[in-house]
């Protein structure tokens, strides 16, 4: 393991799409910077701009005015760069084939790296999911 | 040198641009050759003109020599420029002739000796000033009647206190001249002659004339006359006035900072909020006319070294500023700075050299500016260990030429970013880099600003501008090529820092506005920026009075014109033995006066 | 109240189709559509009622569109003016003179349900996506997802 | 109008907001001339999804509009339902629901207050108060077993209890959090600071408010004194003392305050709700509906943000035949037009903040409604198994 | 000459600087952390952060002039540690510095956010301008009292516009900051360099949630990194400036270190309260508070200055 990806586990910068949500995920995400769960102990930082993201938390179910954009903004995320799956919705796809503006499952859109389910998953299933993936990697 | 000077009205009237370019080549080589000439004085003497031979005098000093070298420089530069700007539809007749014409009064009045043939040139350029903007449109006829109507009221200013001289002195050789400042007359003289020189090179109370003139007339007049020329002459002449015509007091000091300082300020926050780059320009010749009318005024050899080098650079610069001006504005035929922008990935030279001149004009190191700008702080410093009221106020000349130069970058950002960088504009699409002629000689002045920047201190001072002023001492230590050196090298840190990282990597994406798709209506042009600056209440009150011209001389005199002509026109009661009356009434008032 | 509905009859007496109450503070009321800037302008202007908002939906007989109003002087009543649009002619006078509150929702209507609003300044997609196809309405019975 | 304005664009994905949603402001300078909504971003037709669901499962979908005010989508759509049915429902019940309610609107507030600060770049505030939320969502994973999503509420009553002995446990948490939020109002009334950024920007005057028609704290910011819970009582709150609060302003300080002061108001209701409950003691909490009749029903709740209405028709089948969902922020966020325009883009990022849009609720989408987290609520553990399964199985077929 | 390099590249240039400007502020955000009551970064995270964004991607903006948008952070990082080392070199006592060197300071320390600024136009992102725009005019007002606040120490010390004599007239007579003028121009100098260093009350060009990054938005990968470690080491710069014009600059006898690096972290400290403890405020008001009323405080202190106060 070079130094360089030592480091980018070390400090992974997270830009969050929120790609159709309920909301519930995303306010869980910011709840992960929060005291209580801190992930600035990781390294971790809420970018706003999304060149400067090496994580993207994707929320929500993916539709089809936001598809586009979803993609667009997987352009312009400088590699390497974590695609993470947060909550249910984004996950699967079963029951999302009953409204019309549905677009498919993140996965049919962009590339996914991590799924991490839930209705909404809890800020510690966030940053174990994100913490799991690396030491794997 | 009379031959040269012969010879030119001959000449002009080839009229083709090579020849007078290849004309002017030679000229340039006579003017090095000038340079090069010992220091000496000659009077000119033709037959025919017999006994008024007397009046030609020449003189050849460092300062006039420096001048010359540099008036021919510009000639042959601009002319280089106009082959290709020239041939566009424009009612460009006889320019070459006017071009040729001003160059020739120009030689004649620095070098002559003679202050009435001074005036005589004197008078000249400003005719060939309002023959160059004989434009076709109201704006430029009425900006063209403003520059002359300033330029001909100071030069008649300026005959009254060559009367004076004459009356104080009894001759009119400049060399040798050297009036204490003191009683009315010299005072008066002082005075008229100091507008007659600031209305040239234009500085506070009577700049107006620079903005309206460069909004209206094309780059390469625009370059030639007030951005170059018209300083190199005015500070000239000023330069002559400080150090050969009088002797200045303190309080002629304090005048002359004080002039400086308001002319940097006020100039320089105008030009914060045009919107026409061609205007913005203007007011900036306006300003940095101040750092020379504040090293000039210092009266010290630091402080001369300080505005001689300032006005050179100045000249350099500013020109190449009017010339990429040009350039830009002959491919767009935009002169708005919110119709602009993004044009530097097609036209990357002229951006290139308009980002050197930027950064020259704001003082940035380590380019020509800040070299004659630091110059002019050291003599300031220098001067505030003296004892006059001028003295104990250093501080304020100080701090008005840093703030000056901070806001002077700050105005040309506004204008680097508005029309070379940001988003390309549908309608620029097809618009190529300029032809190479026209670009070369702001390459050339380009290459010339980094060139007198890095070598500053070591050859230019030494060669160009210590013999004017004679020996002096830095106070402050400004090593232009450790510096230099040391800036490439973090630079090169900067490139093997680049390399360390992913560089190979390098990968166009869209621009980031939220993940939508960039639209031509989504930016943010950079003409807006100052538009906070208005909203803050003193400020904006200001600029409301300055878009109104209440600080405009010209719109003063002209009210007060109109006003007497009101009042006088219950005068006119048509009998030709009253105006007769009048006026002799008023010849004889004006021989009482000069009595 | 009691009082808005009866001075809503007296009003417009020959323009009310039906009048009828589901409890004490629900209260519906059919009426024709070319009456309705009329009534709601009542009830906005006069009553003093709240727009709350409209429910437009597709039922066999055409487009029927509630409007909720309700009177917020304490007493929770609700009144909604009902009105049906055949589908043929999906028109019907934009509220949007009346008060600006009802720009959205027409908007909204138009898009989900194909209702033309006339006189509405600014009848753009609000909801859908940009390539979504014409005359499609998700909200109509006949509507499949595909 | 707009041609020869400049366009900032705020959004979709801006960190101003967690939801997806696109303001055009046409600036002059950096003041702003126009606003234009772009959206969309988020629909996703969850009334139409209403429309194939039984009623129970209704109360499921609707919980996913929006999830901070999670429960008060659930809270108007019983309403309405018992509209239909015309049932009254148990008087501990009604205690429950109005409990959960506060609880919403106490940790939704605090969430709009962090945020606020955060946008306003005062990063302390919102650190601050999202600490002192945390023992709110405590509290609810208590009570029903998950932070949000509480899948408390059911046509007819409650479906969980809240047992007797975590009454104790939430009177705690209240009583601790009444001097935090006494330090809240002391540190934002009086910073100099904030009030150069919050008086007098944003102004809505009450003629603005009744031309859009808005809800909630924004209208009670501009002195019209709206609340659902004194209009058109329902649930535990007539039985209960509280006062709407109001402030003539209609500025962003003003919407501030108003939400400062209601937490006060929130946490005596809970108190009450709780005394209530000790009364209560063994009662039923529900009612069973078997059949739901034909016809039409509206229901009504105070969210933290406004008015929630939903009007639900029946034809006697255990479906809706139309769900309509009308959430506070539709009615809110038009109000931009008005108290955005002559404001900068730095006033008009906080004027966007301080209505607390909610776009998801806007906008109605539908988030996957998934039978296993809805029904039964998933502890931490499970998450994280679950998690460890998938993140198994990505790496496997790498 | 390979002096001067070795001053440049090693000590007190680069290294020097971007290593302790890295520990300054972590520093800050340690303490950042600590008042949000959260336990904050590790010691190594803006190394970490560095490095990582060196093995990124760099993106280079379709609407971009490229040159310029890879130059701009060169410049900054290149004219940082030139300032740098005028401060530092007299401030340690390694050289003296030369007569009129806060001038040339004053220049130099502008560069960094003139690059800024170049490159954030040069990206052609209408948020990074709007960015841009602020940072410039934030920067002609914040200039004034910066100057007459260095003017009022000049007063002091009878005229010299030399660090070097700055610091010995304060090993003679105490630190400035013990005068009347002095603890004036601590204020307005404290103002300025959170303005400098772009901290919260007046981080108005990146003001996150309003212009996402603002001027940074665009930059990615490399060139962000370089601008990282440029800020890294305004971060140590910035304070140690402060130290040397009022607190009285360094001494490295014997304990007196520990005291020296104390200072440096008490102004880091004051730096990083103030921006936790204060909203942002919006440009109009930031140009007023710097064109009014820290002017005025400037000005006064500029009076008490010639007074002798």
């Amino acid at each position: 393991m070079g130094i360089k990806e030592y480091c980018f586990k070390k400090s992974l910068w997270v830009f969050h799409i929120a790609a159709s949500p309920c909301n519930n995920c995303d306010i869980e995400i910011l709840d992960c910077l929060t005291p209580r769960y801190d992930i600035e102990r990781f390294g971790m930082l809420l970018t706003g701009s999304i060149k400067h993201a090496d994580v993207l938390l994707v929320t929500g179910m993916v539709n089809k005015k936001a598809k586009k954009r979803v993609k667009e903004l997987y352009d312009q995320v400088p590699k390497p760069c974590v695609v993470v799956a947060v909550g249910t919705c984004p996950s699967s796809g079963i029951l999302f084939k009953e409204s019309y503006n549905f677009a498919g499952p993140l996965d049919k859109v962009i590339p996914v790296d991590v799924y991490i389910p839930g209705c909404p998953p809890k800020p510690e299933a966030i940053i174990a999911g994100i913490v799991k993936f690396l030491n794997k990697k | 040198m009379g031959c040269l000077l012969g010879l030119v009205p001959d000449k002009a009237r080839g009229l083709k641009g090579w020849i007078s370019f290849i004309f002017l080549c030679v000229v340039f080589y006579f003017s090095l050759i000038v340079f090069k000439m010992e220091n000496s004085s000659l009077t000119l003497t033709y037959p025919v003109i017999g006994s008024l031979s007397k009046f030609f005098h020449f003189r050849i000093d460092p300062l006039s020599k420096l001048v010359v070298l540099f008036i021919g420089f510009f000639g042959m530069i601009i002319s280089l420029y106009s082959l290709r700007f020239v041939d566009g539809g424009l009612d460009y007749k006889g320019y070459y002739s006017k071009f040729l014409w001003t160059l020739a009064a120009s030689f004649g009045a620095v070098l002559s000796d003679n202050l009435i043939t001074f005036t005589l040139f004197w008078g000249f350029l400003g005719l060939t000033l309002y023959r160059f903007l004989r434009g076709s449109d109201e704006r430029s006829v009425a900006a063209a009647k403003k520059s002359f109507i300033l330029i001909g009221a100071s030069d008649s200013i300026l005959i009254m206190g060559l009367g004076l001289l004459w009356l104080k002195t009894g001759h009119y050789m400049i060399s040798g001249m050297k009036v204490t400042l003191s009683g009315e007359v010299s005072i008066i003289a002082f005075l008229s002659l100091l507008i007659a020189s600031l209305a040239k090179a234009g500085a506070f109370p009577v700049h107006s004339w620079v903005p309206d003139y460069t909004q209206a007339a094309p780059g390469s007049v625009s370059a030639f006359l007030p951005a170059s020329l018209d300083k190199l002459l005015g500070i000239y002449f000023l330069a002559r006035i400080c150090t050969d015509i009088f002797i200045l007091t303190p309080w002629a000091k304090l005048l002359l900072l004080t002039i400086g300082s308001v002319t940097i300020i006020t100039a320089v926050m105008m030009a914060l909020v045009q919107h026409n780059y061609k205007k913005l320009l203007g007011y900036h010749a306006v300003s940095q006319v101040g750092y020379m009318v504040t090293g000039l005024g210092l009266g010290s050899p630091i402080g001369m070294a300080g505005g001689l080098f300032h006005m050179i650079n100045h000249a350099l610069y500013k020109s190449g500023l009017f010339l990429t001006a040009g350039a830009v504005e002959k491919k767009t035929g935009q002169v708005n700075i919110e119709n602009l922008g993004g044009l530097s990935t097609v036209m990357p030279f002229t951006f290139l050299s308009a980002l050197i001149f930027a950064l020259s004009i704001s003082g940035v190191p380590p380019f020509n500016g800040f070299v004659s700008k630091w110059i002019i702080y050291q003599g300031i410093i220098d001067f505030g260990k003296g004892f006059s009221l001028a003295s104990h106020l250093w501080v304020i000349w100080l701090g008005s030429a840093v703030i000056g130069s901070a806001l002077t970058l700050a105005s040309f950002i506004k204008l680097i970013g508005g029309i070379y960088l940001g988003a390309k504009r549908s309608k620029f699409k097809n618009i190529k880099e300029t032809h190479f002629l026209m670009s070369v000689p702001y390459i050339i002045i380009a290459l010339l600003c980094v060139g007198f920047g890095i070598a500053g201190t070591s050859v230019i001072l030494p060669e160009l501008i210590t013999p004017v002023t004679g020996p002096f001492r830095f106070i402050g230590l400004w090593e232009s090529q450790t510096v230099g050196i040391l800036i490439l090298l973090g630079i090169l840190l900067g490139v093997i820092i680049y390399l360390m990282g992913n560089i190979k990597k390098i990968k166009t994406a869209n621009n980031f506005i939220g993940g939508e798709y960039p639209a031509e209506d989504i930016q943010y042009p950079s003409v807006e920026f100052y538009k906070t600056l208005t909203d803050i209440k003193p400020i904006g009150w200001i600029y409301q009075k300055a878009r109104e011209k209440y600080f405009d001389v010209y719109d003063w005199g002209k009210k007060i014109v109109l006003w007497a002509s009101h009042i006088l026109s219950g005068l006119h009661t048509g009998v030709l033995t009253l105006y007769v009356v009048w006026t002799i009434i008023s010849l004889g008032l004006i021989i009482l006066l000069l009595l | 109240m009691k009082d808005i509905v009866g001075h809503l009859k007296k009003e417009f007496k020959s323009q009310i189709i039906e009048v009828y109450t589901h409890n004490a503070k629900r209260i519906y009321v059919k009426i024709p559509r070319e009456a309705l800037v009329k009534v709601a302008e009542f009830l906005y202007k006069k009553a003093r009622c709240r727009f709350a908002i409209a429910s437009g939906m597709d039922t066999r007989d055409g487009l029927e569109i509630i409007y909720h109003f309700s009177d917020d002087a304490g007493s929770g009543v609700m009144i909604n003016l009902k009105i049906s649009v055949p589908h043929k002619d999906p028109q019907v006078e934009s509220l949007t003179c009346l008060f600006k509150g009802a720009e959205w929702i027409e908007r909204e209507m138009h898009e989900l349900l194909g209702i033309k609003f006339k006189n509405h300044p600014n009848l753009v997609t609000l909801l859908l996506p940009e390539d979504w196809p014409k005359g499609v309405y998700p909200l109509r019975r006949n509507y499949k997802n595909e | 109008m707009n041609e020869k304005k400049v366009v900032i664009p705020i959004g979709p994905y801006h960190p101003l907001q967690e939801e997806p949603e696109f303001f055009k402001l046409y600036c002059d300078g950096e003041i702003v001339r126009d606003v234009v909504w772009e959206s969309g971003y988020n629909h996703r037709g969850i009334e139409k999804v209403c429309e194939g669901k039984s009623y129970d499962q209704v109360t499921f979908v609707v919980e996913r509009i929006c999830g901070i005010c999670s429960t008060s989508h659930p809270f108007a759509y019983v309403n309405a339902v018992e509209d239909i049915v015309s049932i009254d429902v148990p008087t501990r019940a009604k205690y429950i629901r109005s409990i959960i309610g506060e609880l919403e609107r106490i940790h939704s507030h605090l969430l709009w207050l962090g945020l606020a600060g955060h946008f306003i770049g005062y990063n302390t505030v919102f650190m601050w108060a999202w600490k002192y939320r945390e023992p709110i969502l405590d509290i609810s994973e208590m009570v029903t077993g998950n932070r949000n999503h509480y899948a408390m509420f059911k046509a007819g009553g409650v479906r969980r209890d809240i047992e007797n002995e975590y009454i104790p446990e939430i009177r705690k948490v209240m009583n601790k959090l009444k001097p935090k939020i006494d330090l809240f109002v002391g540190a934002v009334m009086d910073d100099p600071v904030i009030h150069s950024r919050t008086k007098g920007i944003g102004v809505l005057t009450k003629e603005d408010i009744k031309e859009f028609h808005a809800l909630g704290p924004t209208a009670r910011a501009s002195g019209i004194a709206i609340d659902v819970r004194k209009d058109d009582p329902y649930a535990a709150y007539p039985l209960v003392k509280w006062k709407v609060i109001t402030f003539d302003e209609g500025d962003v300080f003003a919407k501030v305050k108003v939400r400062l002061l209601e937490f006060y108001e929130s946490i005596s209701i809970i108190e009450q709700c709780l005394k209530g409950l000790e009364k209560e003691k063994n009662s039923p909490i529900e009612i069973k509906i078997k059949t739901i009749p034909p016809g039409e029903g509206i229901g009504r709740h105070e969210a933290p943000r406004g008015e929630v209405f939903h009007y639900v028709r029946s034809d006697g089948t255990n479906r809706p035949i139309r769900h309509k969902i009308r959430a506070p922020s539709f009615m809110n966020v038009p109000t931009f037009r008005a108290s955005c325009i002559g404001q900068t883009v730095s006033d008009v990022t906080l004027i966007l903040a301080a209505v607390d849009p909610c776009y998801c609720c806007t906008e109605r989408l539908l988030t996957l409604y998934d039978w296993e987290t809805g029904k039964k609520t998933m502890t931490f553990n499970d998450l994280i198994k679950l998690s460890h399964a998938k993140t198994a199985r990505v790496m496997k077929k790498r | 000459m390979i002096k001067t390099i070795i001053h440049f590249l090693v000590f007190p240039g680069f290294l020097f600087l971007s290593v302790a400007g890295g520990f300054v502020s972590w520093f800050d955000r340690k303490i950042t952390a600590r008042v949000h009551f959260r336990k904050g970064p590790p010691l190594l995270q803006p190394f970490y952060d560095f490095i990582k964004l060196l093995a990124k991607e760099t993106l280079i903006p379709k609407n971009s002039s490229p040159g310029l948008f890879l130059l701009a952070p060169v410049i900054s990082f290149t004219a940082t540690i030139l300032a740098g080392i005028l401060i530092i070199l007299p401030a340690f006592g390694i050289e003296s510095g030369f007569q009129g060197d806060l001038i040339v300071i004053i220049y130099l320390l502008m560069i960094p956010a003139i690059s800024l600024i170049f490159g954030a136009l040069a990206s052609g992102n209408p948020l990074s301008s709007l960015g841009a725009s602020r940072e410039i005019k934030l920067l002609i007002s914040y200039e004034l009292p910066f100057l007459l606040t260095l003017l009022a120490l000049v007063i002091r010390t009878d005229m010299s516009i030399k660090i070097q004599e700055i610091i010995s007239e304060q090993k003679l007579f105490g630190p400035f900051i013990g005068s009347f003028s002095g603890a004036l121009g601590f204020i307005v100098m404290m103002m300025c360099v959170q303005a400098k260093l772009a901290l919260v009350p007046f981080d108005l060009a990146e003001a996150e949630t309003e212009i996402v990054a603002g001027a940074y938005t665009e930059y990615s990968g490399t060139p962000l990194a370089l601008f990282k470690i440029t800020r890294y080491m305004l971060f140590f710069i910035m304070p140690s400036f402060v130290v040397i014009l009022f607190l009285g600059g360094f001494d490295f006898k014997g304990w007196n270190i520990i005291l020296s690096i104390g200072k440096v972290l008490l102004i880091a400290l004051l730096i990083t309260l103030v921006r936790n403890t204060n909203p942002r405020v919006k440009i109009k008001a930031a140009m007023k508070f710097f064109l009014v009323w820290m002017n005025l405080f400037a000005i006064l202190s500029v009076i008490l200055a010639v007074l002798k106060y």
